[in-house]
């Protein structure tokens, strides 16, 4: 990475809009990796990434699963976290203070178990005024209808955005399952429901096993596959998404090194959000966003929007 | 806390399976307590992906390099080869950079200074029993360690805790070396002796499990260092939690590993959900 | 790998036996990564893998794609070769010569651009008395339907099988496509169908871009993602898939060691094809089949059955 | 052809960014042909995954180590440090174990004993005009060698090809040695000079291309070495297809670089096709 002087070079300028929210440069943490912002602030500046994604909130405070719930696999890791989380309530009594406090944009991503429950924590996301968006996290099962996926299908999918839409009064970022045939059919399904933005991939289901206890590696059998080994696909699937809609696409899946978010942003992403690799690096964003910076100096690009969508055929 | 990207000072096997490394790590003395734990990152390359958890053996300083230069301040961490990422380490070499990230956790509580001081090691599980001991000598506690593992090739560093001025007991399940038998064994027989002692114990968990219905029976306090698999350390992925007491369905509870614990008061741990675990990890925190 | 020698100890019995085809062992590479099984012969003995599946045939050669056909990714490959192949007549005669000379049993994959084309390519498979059995590739695009690829439509996979099972007086594996949102629906479609087996997974989709050049890194932009990476998916959707259908099972994903195939044989496969590892080592396959025996040795099992499913929860 | 599952002989810095590897290959020499390649597997853990093609730079035998054992035999290649690959194998050294597959391909037909032969190398394209070379010679031909680079740094193994009697013509494009200018403009001089020539290249395609055209004008036979993207170099994974002269989208002619080639003789390549392709592979087969 090639030190950047003022004097030497004209910063280019990183800045990107998602959803009505300005960013001073495309880079975030993916939910779930970054905790509640608070765990990481010892070892990044917390005001110079794009924005803070919190871990997915409910309702409720949720247990998750039982352990072992992580695994390594080849270039990846498995999860099966189950979505614990202390809930809305705690999140605005014991995150928000520290939050508040943070001059960077705060995103609160959230899920519920039922379509009412998603409908509910969407209003009480209404109460933070410090609140810039809300990404809403539709990969989790259909209590109601059998466990299915509310992301899997579209019309559950465009039914839980459109509540969510009606709801909430902050720009919505839907957030996509890759676990499906065909990502452009559900990403048109939540635009026209009211999606300001949409952010793929979360993570992809796989399983591991211990050959020697012939038991499955997480207690929950199976989980999400993160990391490098999924970026094709999640490559393929944010190109897919943004030949098809015309929101904002925040591209996520195996973001390591700034090459990677380049990759994603050459395609089309208007953002990135990078998940396991800040537990490899917990600066991993800081290098990213010091090597796109660079990147755009070597190429002579003063403004990002000049590579966002670049891709040549 | 604080992500080092340092360098390897040195990097020996203590006895087969077992190495010793020292990593530079200016300012990490000051800051670790007994008991706390550092992620490792093996190499810039993959695999391994995630980094490595690792108890501190201890933290010190070298003589410096040359007259005018400050000592070098080092974190000493003990592994042993299991796996992947613990093959790679046992490849490196002085000079070879590395990334630690420390210290971090929740350590021993060595505040109470009254009663004797039980240790109770398994195999890798020395290892943050160490520079707990010397806390403990330096607050004026006697100190008894009882040192278990399978052969001898589990026992190392008896001389640096008999050098803190640490009683030792050894036992190994074949006899190889200091008594034939289970450590629990020699532990019962402490308490016997000393029914108002504090006892600290890290390694595999039923050995753990044992000490905890061992200190149950005689109504003795005891703090356990955990394992769990770990992705971040730092309380961000909730991969590594336990379940507390009190831990129900309807109203759980579930403790991070990495920044609840690792050390935990027994009391606050669910001691069932533990036995069922199937926390293959070997070794210990 | 130890080396087992007959008088110490019992060699244990890796027999299978996939849709009325016995196998010596469960091990026989994944078509495209083998060639005609011809490629390979200076390197392995065909006599001891489990059987050979050949390149993918159609009705008439195929060209396949312009290149970069082939890109590296981390852990993985993406490959867009577009099923080039000589033929089912050059087939016939140019490389059944040969195979009919090992004593292995051979395996044709094959497809068809329309539905039509899928059965008249089975009714000339009937014309080759030493095939096997025949392998059906369902993940190609369907031309009269607009290009919607077979295998990600529950409705179209079955017809497409009805139709092939009607023509083909050969044991039919059927090979599934990962990109679908629930694939034990495809499965159960298909062995309704007719399917005497099943195998899964094909590749993944996905895309790689050069961010100097900003052009995706294959011609065709999006290709079949293969090799280690994509393992934990393959292996979740085996274990959906053996829980859904009562025929065999062969598992394929990212198989590169003894370990991994023991993986899939554990979730319940019946047998496992390994393709990308076969670039990594011509032999590959080799050392996968002596680390399964050595395994069973030392586990003390003696009949792969005691193997195949014994996944504990 | 087979896997060797073998050991480095030697590993170094022949100019800065080039290394000469010679790895031990007992039985290779008496099967390797002038412009047959390897596919070598730089370690057997990820990354990289697949291996990578390198041309054979020469076969040979070195002293045995004791008397009354065979020589050694060895397979040396050549190799710019280009990306991953590259870097991971500059650091490999004596001893360390890699695994060539080999020989593999169609080198150069050299049946031909008349005329003057010429030979265009441009940076690493000069690996497989070596072996060439020395056939040639052998043959009792008269061989010319064109060497090409950017600057300096990229001509190497000049002395080696003089011992076996080639002449040599520098060429570099920034003049720091031999003539200031592109090797093409050499060729031209050549051609006109040898009407009768055969020409055999090796080198980026934009070379090939230009090398190509001027064979065309003056009616020269002209062999080429190419380079495509490859995954198993053994024609089972039809990747590293080219096209064919008179390849159409109704009639399509695909021929696979790695069974058919890497050498082709220039009519049978679709040139207007391999102008376009986007094969930023750097150097040469
Ligand atoms: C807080 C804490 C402190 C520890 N302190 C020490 C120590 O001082 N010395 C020591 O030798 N070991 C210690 N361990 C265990 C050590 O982290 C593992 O042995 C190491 O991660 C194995 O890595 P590997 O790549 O060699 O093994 P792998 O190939 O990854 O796996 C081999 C075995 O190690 C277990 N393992 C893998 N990753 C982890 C992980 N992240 N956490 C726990 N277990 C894992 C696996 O379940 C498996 O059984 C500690 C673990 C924790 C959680
Ligand atoms: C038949 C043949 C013979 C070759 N002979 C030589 C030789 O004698 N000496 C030499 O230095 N190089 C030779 N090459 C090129 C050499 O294979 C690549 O430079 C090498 O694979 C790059 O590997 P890497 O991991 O360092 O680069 P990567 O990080 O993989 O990529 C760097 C660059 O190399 C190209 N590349 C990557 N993989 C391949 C591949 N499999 N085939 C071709 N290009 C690739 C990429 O397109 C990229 O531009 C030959 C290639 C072929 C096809
Ligand atoms: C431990 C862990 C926890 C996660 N939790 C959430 C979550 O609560 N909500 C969510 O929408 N995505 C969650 N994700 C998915 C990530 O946000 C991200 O989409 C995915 O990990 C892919 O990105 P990566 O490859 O950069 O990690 C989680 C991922 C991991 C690894
Ligand atoms: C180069 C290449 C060509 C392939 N061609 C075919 C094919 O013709 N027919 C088919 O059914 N699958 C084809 N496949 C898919 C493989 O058979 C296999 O399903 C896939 O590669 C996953 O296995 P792996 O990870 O072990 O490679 C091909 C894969 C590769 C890498
Ligand atoms: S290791 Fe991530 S929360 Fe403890
Ligand atoms: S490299 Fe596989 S066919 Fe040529």
């Amino acid at each position: 990475m090639k030190a950047v002087t003022e004097t030497s070079v004209k910063r280019p300028d990183l800045s990107v809009e998602i959803a009505g929210i300005k960013l001073r440069n495309p880079v975030m943490p993916a939910s779930g990796t970054f905790g509640y912002g608070e765990e990481y602030a010892p070892f990044l500046d917390l005001e110079k990434i794009g924005a803070i994604v919190t871990k997915g909130l409910s309702l409720k405070p949720k247990a998750g699963n039982p352990t072992p719930r992580i695994a390594e696999t080849i270039s990846g890791m498995l999860n099966a976290i189950g979505l614990q989380n202390v809930g809305i309530d705690a999140f605005i009594k014991h995150k928000m203070p520290f939050l508040r406090t943070v001059n960077t944009p705060i995103i609160a991503n959230f899920f519920g178990n039922t379509l009412e429950e998603y409908g509910e924590v969407a209003k009480r996301l209404n109460d933070i005024p410090e609140l810039a968006a809300a990404e809403l996290n539709i990969s989790c099962p259909n209590v109601k209808q059998g466990g299915i996926v509310f992301g899997t299908d579209p019309r559950a999918a465009s039914e839980v955005v459109a509540l969510v839409r009606k709801h909430l009064q902050k720009p919505l970022i839907v957030k996509l399952t890759p676990n499906v045939t065909d990502i452009t059919v559900v990403a048109r399904a939540v635009e026209e429901a009211g999606a300001d933005a949409i952010a793929c991939i979360n993570t992809i289901t796989g399983m591991s096993v211990d050959i020697h206890t012939r038991k499955p590696r997480l207690a929950n059998r199976t989980g999400g596959l993160s990391g490098p080994a999924i970026r094709p696909i999640a490559v393929r699937m944010v190109h897919q998404v943004v030949q098809t809609v015309s929101v904002p696409v925040i591209g996520i899946g195996g973001i390591m090194r700034p090459m990677d978010a380049l990759e994603f942003l050459i395609v089309g992403a208007t953002a990135v959000q990078v998940g396991t690799a800040n537990f490899v690096d917990p600066a991993a964003m800081m290098t990213i966003i010091e090597g796109i910076e660079a990147f755009c100096i070597e190429e002579g690009i003063d403004d990002i929007h000049q590579l966002i969508g670049s891709l040549k055929f | 806390m604080k992500n080092y990207r340092t360098k390897i000072i040195s990097n020996q096997e203590i006895s087969p399976g077992y190495f010793r490394m020292k990593v530079l790590a200016p300012g990490f003395d000051e800051k670790a307590h007994p008991g706390q734990f550092v992620m490792f990152r093996v190499q810039r390359s993959l695999p391994p992906l995630l980094r490595r958890p690792f108890g501190i053996f201890r933290t010190g300083f070298l003589p410096a390099d040359c007259d005018g230069l400050p000592p070098i301040e080092f974190v000493e961490i003990v592994y042993k080869v299991v796996g992947r990422g613990t093959s790679i380490m046992a490849e490196l070499h002085e000079g070879d950079r590395v990334e630690v990230l420390g210290p971090l956790g929740n350590g021993f509580d060595c505040t109470s200074r009254q009663g004797e001081k039980i240790l109770v090691g398994g195999g890798i599980g020395l290892v943050p029993l160490y520079m707990l001991a010397s806390e403990l000598v330096a607050n004026g506690c006697k100190v008894r360690l009882l040192m278990g593992g399978r052969t001898r090739d589990d026992i190392f560093a008896v001389t640096e805790f008999e050098r803190l001025g640490v009683e030792t007991y050894i036992s190994t399940d074949d006899g190889s070396l200091g008594e034939e038998g289970l450590v629990t064994r020699v532990l019962e027989r402490k308490l016997q002796k000393y029914p108002d002692a504090e006892v600290f114990s890290c390694g595999p968990l039923p050995m753990l499990n044992a000490v905890h219905n061992i200190c149950l029976t005689y109504k003795t306090p005891l703090q356990v260092s955990l394992e769990e698999s770990m992705a971040c350390g730092v309380g961000a992925c909730l991969g590594c939690v336990v379940k507390g007491a009190g831990h129900t369905e309807e109203n759980p509870s579930y403790l991070c590993t990495c920044t609840v614990g690792p050390v935990f008061k027994s009391q606050y741990l669910d001691w069932s959900s533990l036995q069922q675990t199937d926390n293959n990890c070997g070794g210990c925190a």
